[in-house]
């Protein structure tokens, strides 16, 4: 079990939407537990945010941290291809359109941030059933 | 037709003393009441009953106009609104006598054009085709929309009376494109009307940009003739002129078949502009003195004009279109759809005139007579008002003219059966009325609503109406105007 | 604020009598005058002043409504006419007492839809969740045009004040889609105005179909809050719905480079509705107890419904758009354009909420309070209205929570800074900041809508003594006793 | 001087005022004169017209026709606009049967028709002058 800080910026408040998805599957916990690491996103147009994996813990910050383990920079529309499958992300990697910086040889790390990320963003991005009646149905 | 009631406008002040009074206001070479200046006031090309002003006005200025009202007001005498008398109603012709303000000549200034705001304010004597010219000179990237009528037509007259244009598909009724007014009350009072009303005296030019949200006042004004006071000035919606333009012209074989294409193709939402003519009309345009229709050739021809700002954007709509026109085929009818801009050029380019607007189409003003019964209509009931009203003309054995609209994307139609006459030869008016009638008995039955109405035709209309709305009309007009100074006889006032 | 002079609505016939004559009309299970039953008829959710109604009777039908305008007129009695109370300006609160006629219960059916001629006949009470669910279940081809309001208020009286819908780029105000009306004027005379005027006592389903060409007596009972008469009958425009639909989101950087996008893509006409808001706002939408903007955050994000008939028209629509941004951005904007869908998804599906009308934005519901300064605006004073109200949250220490559109092919704009606070708290700050949002506005030229009587108080200081004196011999040649929702616009 | 009848129904008034186009032109003038052949053109949708060639005049008819007819032509209105237009070239047409000729063998009287008819009809259609406001200045 996981638990992930409610933010307050638009950045974080995706990510935060993507992983909260997926916080009680065993596959993600697996990942994402005492991990321990800094990631720093920066989803063009937008600005830097620094995910920070603590033990059970998974928080945001709004800036860039000086040596974090990993910088990923990507533009929102290039994030949304890979997420609705229309850009395969190792491509996206290759042309230059995710530039990923400490990835190291580190097969487990690749692994990690792979499952953490594309395929939270891609489950999010197609999960068929949630949809916004099931979400918001008090307001309708 | 209704007789109109002369009334002794003089009881109150002489002829005379009204001279002196309206030289003194407009001075001596803008006033006359010599029968020779009075005459071509007294009548239009209709077969409305003629009846001479007693005096015409050329006004310059909004202050000569409060005077002239307040005037008028105190002494019962009638004021009569013109821009140019193009208008196929007898709207006037001064049934009482009275005061003709003639605004053509000097009130006929474009004020402003906002180019952001897309409008143009205007005085009531600018015509279209000066509108035109205007724009395509200094705005060349903004269009007016233009109606079915001569260039030197007005342009404020037209909208006040929800008249038609070539955009009419796409934004419907010119009532729906006026953002404000300037107008003198029968108390001599000025009111600025819409956006442009803050402000104690001069509005900002770049103030008259929409009608809303203030209670609407504006409609005390739109659709009375001049009833209700005098407009002194008018800001009108322009829009945006897209590079690409293109008229397709639908060839319908079938009587009644053009009505189901216009509602097909009107609600499609990619148009500007759909009208269909009656075959008659089109060979009209090419000169033949007595056109009529051969068997095989087709009944109907519809004009469509697109407009797009980028070649896809003009292909997806021609893509539409031909669809469109492709399910109609499949579905029995049968449509014939070419460039208009080739078809004509071979056929005869006079036939241009109905593409090319505003324009005068020589056939039809050539003759000295020419009336219509112009309607807003059901467009459920079109097949119907072209079978029975086809039936009229051809029993009084006068060639049909049928022109139709399709209005704001499918939202209401335009039916207008039109005819042109000699005026002079013996008993041809009164054929040409008789049938008249006839047709406007049809159509107010299955439902049409004429515009530019004669008072003989608001009368058939005063019996069909609800009481409370005649009411409600009489209140306001009174209410507005209690001495009956504007314009009276209109609606039977 | 201006205060409301109280007048003595009793002088003439005692309450009684008048609670017993309601009875008669409406029957005893319609009429009531209890203070729990007409305590919520009091107020509304704004700052206006709260006035208890004297009576609240539940009309079923016309003549029970002629019969008691004739009575009221009688008396010099007034009449409030409600739906369901959610507008966002008083216009509801009884100024002067009297009786409130809650349409809403009973006169809310949906009469005729016409298929061919696109419109929907309706009456007064029916709500915009009902005529959407009316539509999709029975002409699914068809549409209405939706606000940003809860689903449950209704369609009559923002179409009669010229409220906001999204199609508002496409059609512009709703009062150009009213296609007929059915009134009751002060002396209980029964009035059909627009298309479906012929008929002696009855109008044909199928005459509902424009207001024009005939002189135009609807203007009387257009944005006149009720001043003029009881409408007891609406038509209204509905249009073909386009198979295809992709909204986009448009986020801004600069403080100000909203206001050419909207001028630009309005005269472009290729969208339904642009609802541009301060990111504020989107934060607000999905929770954010009191959102503020970060730096690099965008200052102003904007959703925008676009539809279309096939693909390639789709497409011609998105590649004149992206055309736009990039020319602006060539000129120094900082503007991004991302597929709405797509994005809410990732981001937070609750941000459909500004797309999906209507919807009850329950963050914005769930204050005491909500108010705003909801205006017509000319779209060359945008940079400065965006810039002056910012400095004005700013003094306060308020988010700015600004909402724009742009109208009807870019002729016209709409600026609406919206407010909601605790009513027991900080009320005073907020109308302090509200009525000096509303003096730069209407400085700038901006003409509110549904607008509180302290409002008309400004206004009628700037308007041209001609339009006043028109509009004063219209409510007078209408209402002599002024019954009709007396108070609005200060009559 | 060649004289042409009056058209009154759509199609006899569009073949008028494509041959009124050259009716003063010396080459069109000895192509037509004394020519004296029965041509019968008829437009897909439409009905047929038959164009009289005789001596200086040419007539039309669109009923009764006579026996002896030297040439039939039948297309479409598309085919039709495509060879004024210059988008189809005649033989193309035929051999595509676009344009249908009864009277193949008669080359000769087939080759003068497309002289005085097909040619005439693309000096109308790409007359850059031939325009309406040139046409109708009095009224504009």
């Amino acid at each position: 079990m996981l638990n992930i800080e409610f933010p307050d910026d638009l950045i974080s408040l995706s990510l935060y939407n993507i992983f909260s998805s997926r916080k009680d599957e065993r596959k993600f916990i697996k990942h994402a537990k005492d991990w321990n690491k800094k990631i720093m996103l920066h989803i063009e147009p937008f600005y830097p945010v620094t995910v920070i994996f603590n033990g059970s813990n998974i928080r945001f910050e709004r800036k860039e941290y000086p040596e974090p383990d990993m910088k990923v920079k990507l533009h929102i529309n290039t994030m949304l291809d890979i997420a609705n499958d229309r850009l395969n992300p190792f491509f996206a990697i290759e042309e230059g359109k995710m530039i990923i910086e400490g990835l190291g040889e580190d097969s487990e790390k690749i692994m990690r941030f792979y499952n953490i990320f594309v395929v939270s963003m891609q489950m999010a991005a197609q999960e068929p059933n949630v949809n916004y009646y099931e979400i918001n149905k008090n307001t309708r | 037709m209704t007789e109109t009631k002369d009334r002794n406008i003089y009881k109150k002040i002489s002829k005379e003393d009204v001279l002196k009074k309206l030289t003194e206001i407009f001075e001596e070479k803008n006033v006359t009441n010599k029968s020779g200046d009075l005459y071509p006031y007294s009548y239009d090309m209709t077969e409305c009953e003629p009846h001479m002003p007693d005096f015409i006005v050329i006004p310059e200025n909004t202050l000569q106009l409060i005077e002239l009202v307040k005037f008028c007001n105190s002494n019962l005498i009638p004021i009569v609104p013109y821009i140019s008398g193009n208008n196929v109603g007898g709207l006037t012709i001064p049934e009482n006598g009275g005061i003709l303000v003639n605004f053509g000549k000097k009130m006929n200034k474009i004020l402003h054009v906002d180019d952001n705001m897309m409008y143009a304010l205007l005085e009531p004597g600018v015509t279209f085709g000066q509108l035109k010219k205007y724009l395509d000179e200094n705005y060349p990237h903004l269009r007016y929309s233009y109606p079915f009528a001569p260039p030197y037509a007005g342009v404020v007259g037209n909208v006040l009376l929800s008249g038609m244009n070539n955009l009419s598909c796409k934004i419907g009724s010119m009532g729906d494109s006026i953002n404000g007014l300037e107008v003198i009350t029968a108390d001599g009072e000025i009111a600025r009307i819409g956006s442009c009303f803050y402000g104690k005296d001069e509005a900002p030019p770049d103030s008259w940009w929409c009608r809303y949200p203030m209670p609407d006042l504006m409609g005390v004004f739109i659709n009375w003739q001049g009833m209700t006071g005098l407009v002194t000035k008018c800001a009108v919606q322009l829009w945006f002129n897209p590079p690409i333009k293109k008229t397709y012209l639908a060839i319908v074989f079938g009587l009644t078949d053009v009505a189901q294409v216009m509602r097909e193709v009107g609600r499609t939402d990619i148009i500007d502009d759909i009208s269909a003519v009656s075959i008659e009309v089109i060979k009209m345009a090419v000169e033949l003195p007595i056109p009529t229709k051969f068997s095989g050739e087709p009944d109907f021809a519809s004009m469509f004009s697109i407009s797009a700002k980028t070649k896809n954007q003009f292909n997806a709509k021609e893509e539409i279109l031909f669809n469109e026109v492709e399910n109609l085929n499949k579905q029995g009818k049968n449509v014939i759809l070419v460039n208009a801009d080739e078809f004509v050029k071979l056929f005869n380019l006079r036939v241009r005139c109905y593409l090319d607007l505003p324009s005068v189409v020589l056939p039809l003003v050539e003759y000295s007579g020419l009336t219509w019964f112009g309607s807003y209509a059901p467009s459920h009931k079109l097949e119907e008002l072209i079978e029975k009203v086809n039936k009229l003309f051809n029993k009084h054995n006068i060639t049909p003219f049928i022109y139709m609209k399709m209005m704001k994307s499918g939202h209401y139609a335009i039916f207008r059966p039109i005819m042109r006459y000699n005026k002079f030869k013996e008993g041809e008016e009164e054929r040409y009325h008789m049938l008249l009638e006839e047709i406007t008995d049809v159509c107010i039955d299955l439902g049409c609503i004429p515009y530019k109405t004669p008072a003989w035709m608001t009368e058939k209309m005063r019996k069909k109406i609800n009481p409370g709305w005649i009411n409600l009309f009489e209140k306001i007009k009174k209410c507005m105007d209690p001495n009956n100074i504007f314009n009276p006889g209109r609606w039977n006032t | 604020m201006t205060v409301i002079k109280q007048r003595n609505i009793f002088e003439k016939i005692s309450k009684d009598n008048v609670y017993s004559k309601l009875l008669e009309i409406f029957g005893s299970d319609y009429v009531t005058n209890k203070d729990v039953d007409l305590y919520p008829y009091s107020q509304d959710m704004t700052e206006n002043k709260p006035h208890m109604p004297d009576f609240i009777v539940i009309p079923e039908s016309k003549e029970q409504l002629i019969e008691l305008v004739k009575f009221c007129n009688e008396y010099s009695i007034p009449i409030v006419p409600y739906t369901t109370g959610n507008n966002v300006g008083g216009l509801t609160i009884p100024d002067y007492g009297g009786i409130v006629v809650d349409f809403g219960k009973k006169m809310n059916k949906i009469l005729h839809i016409d298929d061919n001629m696109m419109y929907a006949l309706l009456e007064p009470g029916v709500t915009f969740g009902q005529l959407k669910k009316h539509l999709e279940e029975n002409y699914p081809h068809l549409r209405y045009s939706y606000p940003n309001a809860p689903p449950y208020s209704g369609v009559v009286g923002n179409a009669l004040l010229s409220g906001m819908t999204n199609l508002g780029a496409k059609i512009g105000s709703m009062a150009d889609s009213i296609n007929g009306l059915e009134v009751i004027t002060v002396d209980g005379n029964l009035a059909r105005i627009g298309s479906c005027f012929y008929g002696k006592d009855k109008a044909e389903d199928d005459s509902w179909w424009c207001r024009y060409p005939m002189p135009d007596l609807l203007g009387l009972f257009l944005n006149f809050q009720g001043m003029t008469g009881l409408v007891t009958k609406c038509a209204v425009q509905l249009w073909l719905k386009e198979p295809i639909e992709k909204p986009q989101l448009v986020v801004f950087f600069g403080l100000t480079d909203l206001a050419p996008f909207l001028r630009e893509v309005g005269r472009a006409d290729i969208v339904n509705d642009v609802a541009a808001f301060s990111v504020e706002v989107a934060k607000m939408e999905v929770g954010i107890p009191e959102p503020v903007r970060y730096p690099g955050e965008p200052h102003y994000t904007a959703v925008m419904p676009m539809a279309a008939k096939t693909e390639n028209q789709m497409n011609a629509k998105l590649e004149i758009l992206s055309n736009i941004i990039e020319k602006l951005n060539k000129k120094g904007t900082d503007i991004h354009l991302i597929d709405y869908n797509e994005f809410a998804k990732i981001f937070n599906l609750k941000a459909l909420n500004i797309y999906n009308l209507p919807s009850q934005i329950l963050s914005l519901h769930e204050y005491s309070g909500l108010t705003w300064f909801g205006a017509y605006a000319p779209t060359h004073k945008f940079e400065e209205l965006i810039e002056k109200t910012d400095a004005i949250y700013r003094k306060h220490g308020v988010p700015p929570f600004n909402y724009l559109k742009i109208m009807k092919g870019g002729h016209y704009g709409i600026f609406r800074p919206i407010f909601r606070f605790k009513k027991f708290t900080d009320q005073d700050k907020i109308v302090k900041l509200l009525e000096e949002i509303a003096d730069v506005c209407i400085d700038l030229g901006c003409i509110p809508y549904k607008t509180p009587s302290w409002l008309t108080a400004k206004l009628r200081k700037k308007i041209n003594p001609g339009w006043i004196s028109l509009f004063e011999k219209i409510k007078h040649c209408m209402d002599p006793n002024n019954i009709f929702n007396p108070g609005r616009w200060n009559t | 001087m060649i004289s042409i009848q009056k058209g009154e129904d759509l199609i006899t008034i569009t073949l008028q005022n494509i041959l009124s186009y050259r009716k003063n032109d010396e080459d069109f003038i000895n192509l037509v004169l004394n020519w004296n052949k029965k041509v019968l053109i008829e437009l897909e949708g439409f009905y047929p017209v038959e164009v009289i060639f005789d001596h200086d005049e040419i007539r039309f008819k669109i009923n009764d026709f006579d026996k002896k007819i030297n040439l039939k032509v039948k297309m479409g209105i598309y085919t039709f606009l495509d060879l004024a237009y210059g988008r189809l070239n005649p033989i193309k047409a035929v051999l595509k049967r676009k344009l249908k000729i009864k009277g193949l063998l008669k080359i000769g009287t087939l080759l003068k028709f497309m002289k005085i008819f097909l040619k005439t009809m693309k000096m109308v259609a790409s007359d850059p002058n031939n325009n309406y406001y040139e046409f109708n200045k009095e009224t504009r």
